[in-house]
């Protein structure tokens, strides 16, 4: 039996019992969409098809018809996979990270965040491949035996690393994610009736896997969970340093950086935890949790926001220190550009999103309100994409020898490309959102006697 | 003779887990418990084995880092040697520290799935199996212990209201 | 080129039996290949675009689906009849001579199953439009069939009707004037004067596009000969060119070789060169010391000079000058761009009183290259006008686009009875004429050439014509009721061995030249007047020179080397002349240039909306364009770019700045070098003292002491010692941004165009560019003195001096051995071979671009669309003709995929193949790349260090070579020589 | 094309076939002439075979014994360099010659002196017996290699017999003791059921099933685009087997740039007349096919006369071994300087009445004999200096063409 400090807040809150819970969970499944949800989902399908239609432009005519050029060869279709690819490591961190330290206020908000993990890992997949050339021949890049003698692939290749990564972390997390599911299927299985939703009750015995809840199972369940969670944190850890080394292992001034790999995975913990934020105000209301994702949720990831987005800044910091002190030239002009060139406003923009906005959660009346964590978590998921921005444009813009120096604008196809694959995150999420349990309820349960507000209140 | 099963249902995981205590200290044999989430401790008051998930997955585990090691060996090395950027592949340890990233991932990779997978197999779950659980509430509130019982029936339901269930179920074999 | 050519059968078979009598047809008149891949129409057009070419002829792969599988049928149609020399897959030379009325050089044409693809120098240097001439030769929009009145005719009906009416004329004594360009063939002149002959009242005027008229009219008043001088600048100590572009277009493309040859700090000495010009010319970025002049100050300073030497006082500005000229009397000298004869006059005396005369130019052995003559085609204009002119045949000229007056011209030619044009187009002159009766191009014809004093080359087919065309001299001979040049022109030398003068190209024979009297005429003499306003000088682009080949899109795309833009002629101004007038230029989001624009007006000549260039090194008060430009009937790359400079004329301008801007295409955008350590360079004063100035390597502090870059290295290296390992060495004091390589490198290597907008948007595709730097004010020494903060400092640095230093650096793909792409391509798609280069396999490329990413030289280029077969982008990969062109051993590269510089891997690899069938090594004369042929100074110097028998090896230890970007240790397989400027 | 099954069998033929003809290329290699001295033998196979015999009597040309008495040297080279120009100098015998084989002209080879030495040292004292092409060897042996087909249907076959053999043992055993027999078929479906019936069975079952599915599948991937045993019909029904394997005439006579070009082109149709001008009736087809020839080019065969402004049409040929246009193969690297025959990648074609892709022309299939097949270096001065240094780095090993970068993309693809 888990004991809790009688000061916490309550992290459950309106005196629910096991069944309320279950019937809370459940409700968005059972029930009717209210209208918020359809007027996001709408919207997000919009921005999701016209995304479908840029991509297969691009696929058709070429990648001419992206903003690129002979020296900044890589521009948002890298930087929306970065930023897609922070976002989505959040979500194993609060589910795995937390777990190890037992992190009780996690649980009610870890199923949303390795949602949110997938779906934008799922979005980041889609651009190693469509930014390809020639994406129809993207299987060249797995080590498949061939006609060819056989050609095999190039181990050296950080964007090699970057496909095992990846695919490597995407599928984790999904098991990850679904062993977690089960028992909370089967209970909508259960709850389901024959009779009114055969469909639906088909549907969730298929997806439960025929969880039945015993001892041994659930002994087993735990331990599972919980190497699972040691196997994801150095995952976690692993993939942004890898996604941090496509620039790290370059000699491109500004890429060449060793600070790169924890200064992404920071960048990473500190969007993602801002997009959780977005996700869940929104969630809250769309799919009526509010007594599950309490202020109290909010403010730790507020406090978790503050610290990494300082963190980051000190990052910043130091990058600018280390060129300097490196006196090489190249390296100076590089981060003197960075903050002074052409591209000035874009590093504004990244500093104050990313440096100063989270100081403001220095505030308690700020770090614990619905309103402005939202507007700062937004402001964080756009300071974070201009991050990227800055490191692979002004990096690329000027590089070694000015004859070959130039700019960057974005096609139209650019843009919608990158609004598409958000539409397509959103659509995803909110699909969820009305078809998953969207709280990890067995667990929720088992802390209901230590942390639901009814017991505190009795104590 | 006849067997029967017993189903006690309790509300609370804590009266469930005082129960379970009392009933094995009394010598009568719990077939099974069914619970909506993990009760802990219960598996020590039940006196079940340490599982071995942790196990298989280490061994997984290394599985997957030797072939991934393999693999990088014969393709970068072994079949077609090829001069990139000058990179020494004159033999795996020179052109190793390339490859970590994948070998780590690999490993990893194996761990994690090939450790899921026994976990369903040990559990006997697959798409589209079906619960044996014989109550549908235990998913959502309720905690069932499962008896069964040779001869007297009586003693072991009062065993059973002594300890708090709330409900009894019979069921004859 | 040591290549084994093989001799050209065509004559010895002349008189042969039936069988053989058809080989020779079908080599000449090879009517079914062609006929064959133009009229196969289910042959689909993508295929032309395959690596073999075999299907433009007989040997053809012609693809159709079978229902039954899905794998395509593929015909292979040999010749019915094979000719004699032609081997499929193996390229045949054939010397010949290059001449279109401008440009002349002495080439090496190379063949591939009967198709002309490359041009190679022979006998004289090439330049970068030579090099492009075979592409015109498969130029589209030329005329196809003789016309009349614009529609097509036939050559029986035109030559009937066109010889009805000159007996009509000669009957009635009209008067013929044949207009032509300079005529350097002998046989022609000749062809001309039987011609005069047989129709009696016939003149022949000779004109040049750039005229040189003054400069002749002046020879002829010095010395009595109306001809031009040779120059012999390797004999020169001092080189003084008061605007010449003698590296560039000025006369004869041999002068860069010599130019090299007497600056060659190896021997300890350079030739000093100064220039005096108000527009940055080619050879003004060479120069050691460049003073910028108003044009109109020329004379005046001309004649000061002239004083100076005579012992008088020298202007400022020229005062070193005079002093050198005057103690390298006889090793020295004084050329000019002027085209007015009193000018011209003064440089004679200046070089008669240096007695340059037969030491550094000789007018006893004198050059042809130049016959035009102003006051004759002023008097043709007079006579046109007034209707004494009964016919008109041009010849090479295009006289209503390049003349200033060409309304005149046009007003007079409708009072012309008979006008024939045989010009390759029907260009701006030929569509208002009666009859066009196209010519044939160079690589299609028969002929002679006399540049110079006892040198003749020849001319012969290199393919049979692709349109119905007839030599200009077959048709003057089809006029007189006669035929066959062929023999005509044989019997021009009889004395001479001709298969062998054939299959050299050239011969040499004694040549009586005209006898030169001793310079004995009144010196004028101009003053130093300051004149105020805008001045506007005419220039000619390197690339695009008289505009006659301004349909040809490997030209168009041809960078400027000094404003890098192409696609484009423009108005260049100095940056505090556009300052006074408030114009700039400026970078949009994308990097792509625009401009102000400015209403013109030159010599009663307006053009609206012209856009200006800031041009460093243009004089202050000064404005040029570049001629060639502006064409309105030249073909579908050619039409409607930029204006015609050639009807403006030197003179005041001006201007008047008016609204909108204008987008250029430039491929390079930042113009200094940021005080980066890219072009090493130092003075001839440092390098004798200290072999390694300029290029000190840098070390590294290691735990055991100081090394440069390539010792602190944690691998393993692999070994190169065994086999080939090629290197190749840039030398940039003999580069002089010519560009020629880059053209060559376009032939050699299928480089598509991808046209203006594109190059906008930085994508253009050389694989070898030339990278231009000026020197600017700000240097980090300066900001060091003056404790200007950095962010000042490189801010200054990007502005380039008003008279800055130039350099050009050639930059292709610097096939590191630690190559920093290789690493990085997740597919393998580019490594490295045990050669020394930096392979590229398209096929595997899936074009993630991350090795472009990563590359320090930027010299990798994608793919961004389909460049060939793709209506969005018409150039000659898009044109059944114009594909001819292309190398059959190099694949033309699909959408997707990365591409660069191979180092002509495909020469290597034949070279390589050629030696072991030989059964001997690799001889250093042999190893070539594209650039490394085209360089007509040897700044590109190609071949195997592992052989101690090439050059390059020592090339590699100089003290001068070293490797871009050195502290990368990327380890290049391409380095570059110190640039050294012979100056204080 | 679809993957059938017939192309795995193929490949692993194709593998046997192979090894036997490198076997036979170390053969070759020690019969094969590398002196740089012009060897008369070959350039009279390469050239004269198709027309002239030794003491063979007239072919198209004259029989050649002894022609060396009866002709002057410096006559037999004027005649052999261009015998066009020696008639029209008007050389008496070379006019009767003329007239005597009806006006058929020659064809002019333009040898250099050595190998017109050589040549006519050969004609001096030929070998009593002409020397056979070695190739027909590798023909006869290539068949060897067994499909792998035929081996899995033996080996069934027996099973099968086993089975066969076993029951009736068991049966007459039962009937001796009076128990019922059983067929075949029964004693099969008992046994499979009985195996069955353990689960661990079923599972291995299972992943035998598994396993050899998948197998198929892969070959399946693997021979897509494999066009092996590709024999299309040809516009003219040309037996390689008459003119190559019969009348022993020398590929490159023929396919005259294999030696020179990146193609071994497809011959003209006036390299077949320097033979057809005098053969114009064959056995079977032949003539109607040779005919084919005449009306591409304009022969009257009656009149043995070239048809004066005949329009010539082209014979359009199918090309069998298509390489991708992105590989760039050199006939003459191979052919010369690798000294491979021809039969090494194209078969026995002597042996071939219809021509067909022999090998898969796959990169595997070229790297694989990349990687085995060693330089051939001897008496080439090209190589001496890197064979020196060649040798002491791979001490001992042989020097094969990958270890020369032949594996390098480069190589073959730019």
């Amino acid at each position: 039996m888990q004991k809790e400090a009688e000061i916490r807040d309550p992290l459950i809150l309106g005196n629910k019992s096991f069944h309320d819970i279950t019937k809370d969970i459940s409700k968005p499944v059972e029930g009717k969409a209210n209208k918020y949800w359809w007027i996001l989902f709408s919207l997000s399908m919009v921005l999701f098809i016209w995304g479908v239609l840029c991509m297969a432009y691009t696929i058709g005519t070429g990648i001419g018809a992206w903003g690129l050029n002979k020296t900044v060869n890589w521009a948002w279709d890298i930087t929306n996979f970065v930023w897609w690819i922070g976002i989505g490591h959040a979500g194993t961190l609060i589910s795995a990270v937390l777990l190890l330290f037992r992190q009780k206020w996690r649980m009610s908000i870890n199923r949303s965040a390795e949602a949110m993990t997938i779906f934008g890992v799922a979005q980041a997949a889609l651009f190693p491949l469509i930014h390809m050339g020639r994406p129809w021949l993207a299987y060249y890049v797995f080590p498949i035996p061939n006609q060819f003698g056989s050609l095999w692939v190039n181990f050296n290749s950080p964007l090699l690393w970057d496909v095992f990564a990846i695919s490597t972390y995407f599928s984790v997390s999904v098991v990850f994610w679904y062993i977690g599911l089960i028992p909370d299927f089967a209970m909508l299985r259960d709850r389901m009736s024959a009779k009114t939703a055969p469909m639906k009750k088909q549907l969730y015995s298929f997806l439960s896997f025929g969880w039945s809840g015993k001892a041994k199972h659930w002994q087993r369940f735990e331990e599972v969970s919980l190497v699972l969670a040691g196997l994801a944190t150095p995952l976690v850890f692993s993939v942004h340093s890898i996604v941090s080394m496509d620039f790290a292992t370059s000699v491109i001034p500004g890429w060449h950086t060793t600070i790169f790999p924890p200064y992404f995975v920071l960048g990473a913990l500190f969007s993602g935890f801002a997009m959780v934020e977005t996700l869940l105000i929104i969630m809250r209301k769309v799919v009526n949790m509010e007594a599950y994702i309490t202020i109290k949720h909010i403010e730790y990831m507020n406090i978790i926001i503050l610290l990494t987005g300082s963190l980051v800044g000190t990052a910043y910091i130091t990058e600018l220190f280390m060129s300097w002190y490196s006196g090489v030239e190249f390296e100076q002009y590089a981060f003197l550009n960075r903050a002074t060139g052409p591209y000035w406003w874009a590093y504004a923009i990244m500093m104050t999103c990313n440096v100063l906005t989270p100081q403001l959660y220095w505030f308690s009346s700020i770090r614990k309100s619905f309103v402005a964590t939202f507007i700062l978590s937004i402001f964080v998921n756009i300071g974070m994409w201009f991050e990227r921005f800055v490191i692979i444009v002004t990096s690329l813009h000027r590089d070694f020898l000015p004859s070959s120096w130039t700019m960057f604008s974005p096609s139209f196809i650019d843009i919608g490309i990158y609004l598409g694959t958000i539409g397509f995150f959103f659509v995803l999420f909110l699909l969820y959102a009305r078809t998953f349990p969207v709280i990890a309820q067995a667990e929720l349960k088992s802390i209901v006697k230590s942390s639901g507000s009814e017991y505190k209140n009795k104590k | 003779m006849s067997k029967n099963t017993l189903y006690g249902i309790f509300d609370c995981e804590l009266v469930l887990l005082a129960a379970v205590k009392e009933i094995r200290a009394n010598k009568i044999e719990i077939k099974e418990v069914y619970s909506p989430f993990p009760v802990h401790g219960l598996d020590k008051a039940l006196g079940l084995k340490e599982t071995r998930m942790a196990i298989t997955a280490f061994i997984y585990g290394c599985i997957g880092l030797s072939l991934a090691a393999l693999m990088i060996y014969n393709i970068m090395i072994i079949d077609w040697p090829q001069n990139i950027g000058g990179k020494p592949n004159f033999t795996f340890y020179h052109n190793m520290p390339a490859f970590i990233p994948i070998m780590f991932e690999c490993t990893v990779l194996f761990a994690a799935h090939l450790m899921s997978i026994t976990y369903l197999i040990r559990n006997g779950l697959y798409p589209g199996g079906e619960s044996d659980s014989p109550d549908a509430r235990t998913t959502d509130d309720k905690f069932l212990m499962e008896i069964e019982v040779e001869g007297n029936v009586a003693d072991v339901k009062a065993m059973l209201t002594k300890t708090g269930a709330t409900e009894i179920n019979e069921k004859d074999a | 080129m040591t290549k084994a050519k093989k001799y050209w059968k065509g004559l010895a078979e002349l008189n042969n039996d039936p069988l053989v009598d058809k080989l020779k047809q079908n080599e000449f008149v090879e009517e079914i290949p062609v006929d064959e891949f133009l009229g196969d129409k289910e042959l689909p057009a993508s295929s032309t675009s395959r690596r073999d070419f075999l299907k433009f002829l007989g040997f053809s792969t012609a693809a159709a689906t079978l229902a039954a599988c899905e794998t395509p049928i593929n015909k292979a149609i040999p010749y019915v009849i094979k000719p004699e020399e032609i081997t499929p897959g193996v390229a045949n030379y054939y010397a010949t001579t290059m001449y279109d009325g401008h440009d002349y050089a002495s080439v090496l044409v190379k063949t591939r199953e009967g198709r002309p693809i490359k041009i190679d120098a022979n006998k004289s240097a090439t330049n970068a439009r030579i090099q492009a001439s075979v592409l015109s030769l498969y130029d589209s929009s030329r005329l196809k069939n003789p016309m009349k009145g614009g529609v097509d005719t036939d050559w029986s009906t035109a030559d009937a009707e066109i010889i009805a009416k000159l007996n009509e004329i000669k009957e009635n004594g009209g008067k013929i004037a044949i207009l032509s360009s300079t005529i350097l063939s002998p046989s022609t002149k000749q062809l001309i004067a039987d011609f005069s002959a047989a129709y009696g009242n016939v003149s022949h005027i000779q004109m040049d596009a750039v005229s040189y008229s003054g400069m002749l009219d002046a020879n002829e008043a010095s010395f009595g000969v109306r001809v031009l001088p040779t120059y012999s600048f390797d004999k020169a100590e001092v080189i003084v060119s008061f605007g010449a572009d003698f590296l560039g277009n000025w006369l004869s493309t041999d002068h860069a070789k010599q130019y090299v040859t007497a600056r060659n700090p190896k021997n300890g000495k350079m030739a000093k060169h100064y220039q005096v010009e108000s527009t940055l010319s080619l050879t003004g970025s060479n120069a050691d010391d460049r003073v910028q002049i108003k044009p109109s100050e020329q004379a005046g300073l001309l004649s000061n000079l002239y004083s100076a030497l005579n012992g008088g006082t020298a202007d400022s500005r020229i005062a070193k000058m005079a002093n050198d000229l005057a103690n390298n009397a006889g090793k020295s000298i004084v050329v000019c761009n002027s085209n007015d004869a009193q000018v011209q006059t003064l440089v004679n005396a200046i070089n008669n009183k240096l007695g340059n005369y037969e030491n550094t130019m000789s007018l006893s052995n004198p050059s042809y290259l130049k016959q035009g003559n102003d006051a004759e085609v002023a008097a043709l204009l007079e006579e046109m006008n007034a209707g004494k002119i009964a016919a008109l045949i041009t010849y090479n000229v295009n006289p209503s686009y390049t003349l200033q007056n060409a309304a005149a011209y046009n007003a007079g030619l409708a009072k012309v009875g008979l006008t024939i044009s045989t010009s390759l187009y029907n260009d701006e002159s030929a569509a208002k004429m009666m009859y066009a009766c196209p010519d044939n191009h160079n690589l299609e014809s028969w002929g002679d050439a006399n540049p110079s004093n006892g040198v003749y080359t020849l001319m012969q087919p290199t393919i049979s014509p692709l349109f119905k065309g007839r030599q200009f001299q077959e048709s003057m001979m089809a006029w007189m009721g006669k035929s066959d040049y062929h023999t005509y022109l044989q019997n021009t030398y009889s004395s001479i061995d001709w298969n062998k003068s054939v299959h050299d190209g050239y011969f040499t024979q004694n040549q009586a030249a005209s006898t030169v009297s001793s310079f004995a005429v009144a010196v004028p003499s101009f003053d130093l007047g300051k004149a105020d306003g805008i001045e506007f000088e005419m220039t000619e682009k390197i690339s695009m020179g008289d505009g006659s080949q301004s349909n040809n899109p490997w030209l168009q795309e041809l960078p400027d080397p000094l404003s890098r833009a192409c696609w484009d002629n423009y108005l260049t101004m100095s940056a505090s002349t556009a300052r006074d007038l408030g114009i700039t230029n400026w970078n949009v989001s994308n990097g792509a240039l625009n401009g102000n624009m400015v209403n013109i007006t030159v010599n009663g000549t307006t053009y609206n909306n012209v856009p200006v260039m800031i041009q460093p090194g243009q004089a202050v008060g000064t404005v040029a364009m570049a001629v060639g430009y502006g064409r309105t009937a030249a073909g579908k790359c050619g039409d409607g770019i930029g204006f015609n400079a050639f009807t403006l004329g030197n003179g005041t301008a001006t201007l008047e700045v008016v609204g909108g801007e204008y987008e250029f295409a430039a491929t390079q955008l930042h113009h200094t070098m940021m005080g980066r350590d890219i072009v090493k360079e130092t003075t001839l004063a440092d390098f004798i003292n200290d072999p390694y100035a300029g290029n000190h390597q840098v070390t590294y502090a290691t735990h055991d002491g100081f090394k440069p870059a390539s010792e602190v290295t944690l691998w393993d290296e692999f070994d190169h010692s065994t086999g080939h390992f090629w290197n190749m060495s840039i030398d940039l004091t003999s580069c002089i941004g010519c560009s020629a390589c880059v053209i060559s490198c376009h032939a050699e290597n299928n480089v598509p165009v991808v046209g203006k907008e594109e190059v906008r948007k930085s994508r253009d595709m050389h694989w070898l560019r030339i990278d231009r730097y000026f020197s600017s004010d700000m240097t980090k020494e300066l900001s060091a003195e003056e404790k200007i903060s950095a962010i000042t400092m490189y801010a200054e640095m990007e502005e380039p001096s008003g008279n800055p230093e130039t350099v050009f650096q050639p930059v292709m793909c610097q096939h590191c051995n630690h190559a920093p792409c290789e690493t990085v391509c997740p597919v393998a798609a580019t490594s490295h071979g045990s050669e020394g280069q930096n392979h590229m396999a398209y096929n595997r490329c899936v074009g993630t671009r991350y090795c472009a990413n990563n590359c320090p030289y930027k010299v990798r280029r994608f793919n961004w669309f389909q460049y060939s077969d793709n209506d969005k982008f018409d150039f000659n990969m898009n044109d059944d003709h114009g594909k001819m062109v292309l190398n059959p051993d190099v694949v033309v590269r699909s959408r997707g995929v990365i591409e660069k510089c191979s180092m002509c891997i495909q020469k290597i690899q034949e070279i390589k193949l050629d030696a072991k069938k030989a059964g001997t090594r690799v001889a250093d004369a042999d190893a070539q790349t594209a650039c490394s042929s085209a360089c007509p100074t040897n700044a590109i110097v190609f071949g195997d260090v592992n052989d101690d028998t090439h050059q390059v090896q020592a090339m590699k230890k100089d003290t001068r070579s070293y490797a871009l970007l050195e502290h990368l240790n990327t380890d290049p397989s391409v380095f570059y020589q110190t640039k050294i400027r012979n100056k204080a | 094309m679809q993957p059938k099954i017939e192309d795995i069998f193929n490949m692993i033929r194709i593998n046997n076939f192979k090894s036997c003809i490198l076997l036979l290329a170390v053969v070759f290699t020690f019969s094969f002439q590398t002196s740089a001295q012009p060897d008369g033998a070959q350039i009279y196979k390469a050239n004269c075979t198709a027309c002239h015999m030794i003491g063979g009597g007239r072919l198209v040309g004259p029989d050649l014994q002894g022609i060396t008495e009866k002709r002057t040297k410096d006559w037999l080279k004027k005649w052999i360099n261009s015998s066009s120009e020696l008639i029209a100098s008007g050389d008496a015998d070379a006019i009767a010659i003329f007239e005597e084989y009806n006006k058929s002209v020659m064809t002019d080879f333009y040898f250099s002196d050595e190998d017109m030495a050589a040549l006519l040292v050969y004609l001096e004292n030929p070998p009593v017996e002409e020397v056979q092409v070695a190739s027909a060897a590798g023909a006869t042996e290539h068949d060897k290699g067994m499909s792998g087909s035929t081996q899995m249907m033996i080996v069934a076959l027996v099973l099968l017999t086993l089975v066969f053999i076993l029951t009736s043992v068991k049966n007459s055993l039962k009937e001796s003791l009076g128990q019922e027999t059983e067929t075949v078929p029964e004693t099969l479906k008992n046994q499979t059921e009985l195996f069955l019936a353990n689960n661990i069975n079923k599972l291995f079952v299972g992943l035998f099933i598994m396993i050899v599915v998948l197998k198929f599948a892969f070959d399946a991937m693997m021979g897509v685009g494999v066009t092996t045993n590709y024999q299309p019909v040809q516009p003219i029904a040309f037996s390689h087997k008459i003119h190559a394997g019969d009348n022993s005439i020398d590929c490159n006579y023929c396919h005259t740039s294999a030696r020179t070009s990146k193609h071994s082109a497809i011959p003209s149709a006036n390299i077949c007349m320097n033979c057809h001008a005098s053969i114009v009736s064959g056995t079977t087809t032949g003539t109607t096919e040779i005919q084919k020839i005449y009306d591409a080019i304009g022969y009257d065969p009656e009149t043995r006369t070239y048809i004066e402004g005949y329009e010539q049409k082209p014979i359009e040929w199918v090309k069998i071994h298509n390489l991708p246009d992105l590989a760039y193969f050199n006939h003459s690297q191979h052919v010369t300087v690798g000294q491979l025959e021809c039969q090494e990648c194209h078969g026995a074609i002597e042996e071939m009445d219809v021509v067909k892709q022999e090998s898969e022309l796959t990169m595997g299939w070229c790297i694989e004999c990349h990687r085995e097949t060693e330089v051939k270096m001897e008496g080439n001065d090209y190589y001496t200096q890197m064979h020196e240094k060649m040798k002491e780095k791979y001490a001992g090993e042989k020097i094969t063409v990958d270890k020369m970068g032949g594996l390098e993309c480069g190589k073959c693809h730019y």
